[in-house]
């Protein structure tokens, strides 16, 4: 296949050169453990203070409430369950349409003894507000609500969550890895105590990622071992995915506002010229609070994954949106709990932009999917699915 | 890439797909688990597989199967199609991943019902 | 400063050339999610599938019982925890030497109502595996014992303690981050059942490791989230790390043996170049059982951090093995541990060898050491530690 | 670095490093966290620190500090030198790392014993 073109940048990104170019030297000549405290240690160390500054600075916090993690993933656990396991106990409140990494680990700390609340989401995928403030009890020990959806791209009222939290003196959580170095996000303003933000999703390296803990907030360990990020993440810090991560916000942080313009206007035109020539599809999550380049259409009477699979063959990489799993499929959980019709989650298919997306990768990814989507109906046997 | 090119050939071109009016055999299969179904018509002469067709919902696999199983029926008697296995249509497609087997059964346990039907017709015609 | 040594690679090393040459690609155009099951994921997943078959050949261990983790640290949570929280409660058995990622998960297991059995060491750092037997009780679920110490380089008796492991139906988890790729490991002889194995100690990236996890040994997730690595570890998976720790592991298994042998040379002409023109030093550790590169040396009446400091300006880095941490001193635990008098542990030093020293390098580090040590001493007040 | 250029050059080249017979004042200070000691010697002439030389177990700020130290003292006032600050000693070394300011303490309050030392005897010969 000649020219490839990849819609599926909420999976993941290529690392930004410049990003690469200022991670090379810290494999090898400065390959320093930050925790030693000759030349190549305190080189590495620098590196690693450089990277948590700017990253400081892009967030407008101090740089010493920021704690390096592996990934989005951990940084979600440790929120989580560093807040949980503060207080030994309580009631925690997330919705059903967080990623698995919040969800997972609260329902381990459901078995564990501490109570959840799982909030229901309108049919745009948002949580409301009130219903977090009804979820409140006394016990209520965190608050944990994304930013943006990685499947529908749905942005969540924060704020009002933030000022609802700040109310109650709840610790508030945001996972914010689909948006951080997306959109703005001002801690400050929208009430928020701990926030997830990871590196591969914006042209960082995969294997970083961070939490930023304001400072004050009654947090333990999760990670055990050796003194590391003031005690709060024990292990030797990975030093050039520290340096690729400062570097990659940086970068975001001049193309940020001018793509998310540019990412909006081409996810509308894919938007457009789809549901211009294909019947029967409909676009998920909110249709302005949405992430720039997120689009997730389903197309009604086909399989997700044959249309993953046909594009795939045309060099086109978008994602599925239920997942065939061992001869069982799963309609994402984050369409069932806006209520889409099985019939149509079936057909879920995420086209997520990027920085290297052009107009005419969109008009070919148009071109691609409506006779795809014509000649996967036209098999389809009548009154089925 | 988990699929062979076989598989991939028969999903991108599938073979003898749509609906076929008046069919001599109809029959289809679902797979419970995630709903795939895959449908064969049947045409038959001289107690043979004359022209198959087939319409398939599903995942790739699940239609590349059911087109490669209209293409190897076509031209086999109908009693023979009843006894059509789902590992000779997941050897006709190269072979399928573990968690992708379901298609082969889908569409061999579609073939064998059209057989049938096709069969009983004939009974009842006598 | 022109010319630098490095003599401390227990605690980090470069990477491998040839290791940064197969994990270059992986940040740039086979960036791909390996959950994604378009072109760009296949390649992520093919990736990882070829790593992990290269460290289960190395291990001759199966391809799908090694799962990746962020480091030799979280390794270690991982085995430890997963093996108390798949049990919920009972006893533990590990010794005093071991690192901290062990100790304090440990610790942290106690807090949560586990009993923790710590075993004293001998004069060389070695655990006597009669004390195993004996601290074994009816209700023990897990034996973690390293396999050589970080610090002074003992090799424990992991071989004896694995068969009275084995004996008992005790699952035997081994800290091997310090031997994995240095020196022979046979998983299957030694009666092992978990082990920890990280790739910036053996010339491969930071930010990533693994845990060796025998099938059959119950073993709880730790990190909860999507269904990566068999569901036993949450999280997308650093593909370029996975990439560099294949390949680390590859040039390694070439490397090693002839590696150890030359550097077994070099730590004892090290050693001996001391000893005859430094008086009052002892060498750490056991004689014979410890790691090829490694000389923990006490220089009585002097500071560990001094020497480090008058070294890191001559441009060699060594590693002190007493840490003054907010004015208050820690001499080694290990040592402290092995029953090293204070007076000596506070002059505890590290060298730690690696596949680019040479004999000129050690020459040039007694040639430092001698006249500083001679210096600090002369500046000491008589009667003084 | 997180040690100043001065701090380096003084923990490389000590200045007046080393024992005094027969002092005219001698004084030491411990810090209890981590055993670093310094004790410095004074040869005092008309009320004067005429000579002054140090010794010091410790990090390599606590040395630094004892030697800078012992420059300072040398030419000053006996009275004077007992009211020598840790923050004085600390600028001398152009700054210290949060962790390491006992080095400054060390080293003051062993000027500061000496200096009471020397002032005692004169006052005892009298
Ligand atoms: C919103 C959100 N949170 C958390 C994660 C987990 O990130 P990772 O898989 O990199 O650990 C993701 C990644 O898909 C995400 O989109
Ligand atoms: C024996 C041992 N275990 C575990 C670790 C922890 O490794 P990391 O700090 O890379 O997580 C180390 C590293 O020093 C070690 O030497």
């Amino acid at each position: 296949m000649s020219r490839r073109i990849y819609l599926d940048h909420n999976a993941s990104t290529p690392v930004h050169p410049e990003v690469l170019a200022e991670m090379l030297p810290y494999f090898g000549e400065r390959f320093g453990n930050p925790s030693s405290i000759h030349g190549f240690g305190r080189e590495a160390r620098a590196a690693v203070d450089a990277a948590r500054d700017r990253i400081a600075r892009f967030l407008g916090v101090r740089a010493d409430e920021i704690v390096f993690t592996s990934g989005g993933t951990e940084s979600d656990n440790f929120a989580i369950k560093g807040l949980a396991q503060a207080r030994g106990g309580g009631h925690l409140i997330t919705s059903r349409v967080e990623h698995h990494a919040v969800i997972r680990t609260c329902q381990w700390l459901e078995s564990q003894g501490f109570a959840v609340t799982f909030l229901d989401v309108d049919e745009h995928g948002m949580v409301d507000p009130d219903d977090v403030k009804r979820a409140i009890r006394g016990d209520t020990i965190g608050i944990s609500i994304m930013h943006a959806n990685s499947e529908v791209g749905t942005i969540q009222p924060v704020a009002a969550i933030g000022a609802i939290a700040r109310d109650h003196g709840v610790p508030f959580h945001v996972d914010a890895v689909q948006t951080f170095g997306k959109i703005p996000l001002d801690v400050q303003a929208l009430g928020i105590d701990l926030l997830s933000f990871s590196g591969h999703k914006i042209y960082g390296p995969k294997g970083i990622a961070g939490l930023w803990i304001r400072k004050g907030t009654k947090l333990v360990a999760v990670q055990h071992g050796g003194e590391h990020e003031r005690r709060r993440r024990a292990g030797t810090e990975n030093v050039p995915g520290i340096v690729g991560l400062g570097k990659a916000v940086e970068v975001r942080a001049q193309e940020m506002a001018g793509e998310a313009v540019r990412l909006v206007a081409l996810r509308d035109r894919l938007w457009d010229g789809i549901r211009a020539r294909v019947p029967e599809v409909r676009l998920n999550g909110h249709s302005t609070a949405r992430l720039p380049g997120t689009a997730n259409i389903c197309y009604r009477h086909v399989e997700s994954e044959s249309i993953v699979l046909g594009l795939d063959l045309k060099g086109i990489a978008v994602s599925a949106g239920s997942a065939c799993t061992s001869g069982s499929i799963e309609p994402s959980y984050v369409l069932v709990a806006m209520g889409v019709p099985v019939d149509w989650a079936m057909g879920a298919v995420r086209h997520s932009l990027g920085r290297t997306t052009t107009a005419e990768d969109v008009d070919e990814v148009v071109e691609g999917v409506v006779p795809l989507v014509e000649k996967l109906r036209a098999a389809r046997p009548a009154g089925v699915a | 890439m988990r699929y062979s090119a076989t598989l991939l050939d028969h999903f991108l071109h599938p073979r003898h797909a749509g609906l076929m009016r008046e069919p001599d055999g109809v029959g289809s299969e679902e797979f419970e688990g995630c709903g795939d179904l895959a449908r064969i018509f049947l045409r038959v002469r001289d107690g043979r597989a004359d022209e198959v067709r087939f319409q398939a919902y599903g995942c790739g696999p699940t239609i590349a199967a059911a087109s490669v199983t209209s293409e190897r029926a076509t031209g086999r008697r109908v009693e023979d199609l009843v006894n059509v296995k789902a590992e000779e249509i997941e050897a006709a497609l190269d072979g399928l991943p573990e968690d992708r087997r379901h298609a082969a059964t889908v569409a061999a346990g579609a073939l064998r019902a059209a057989a049938l039907d096709a069969l009983d017709r004939r009974g009842g015609a006598r």
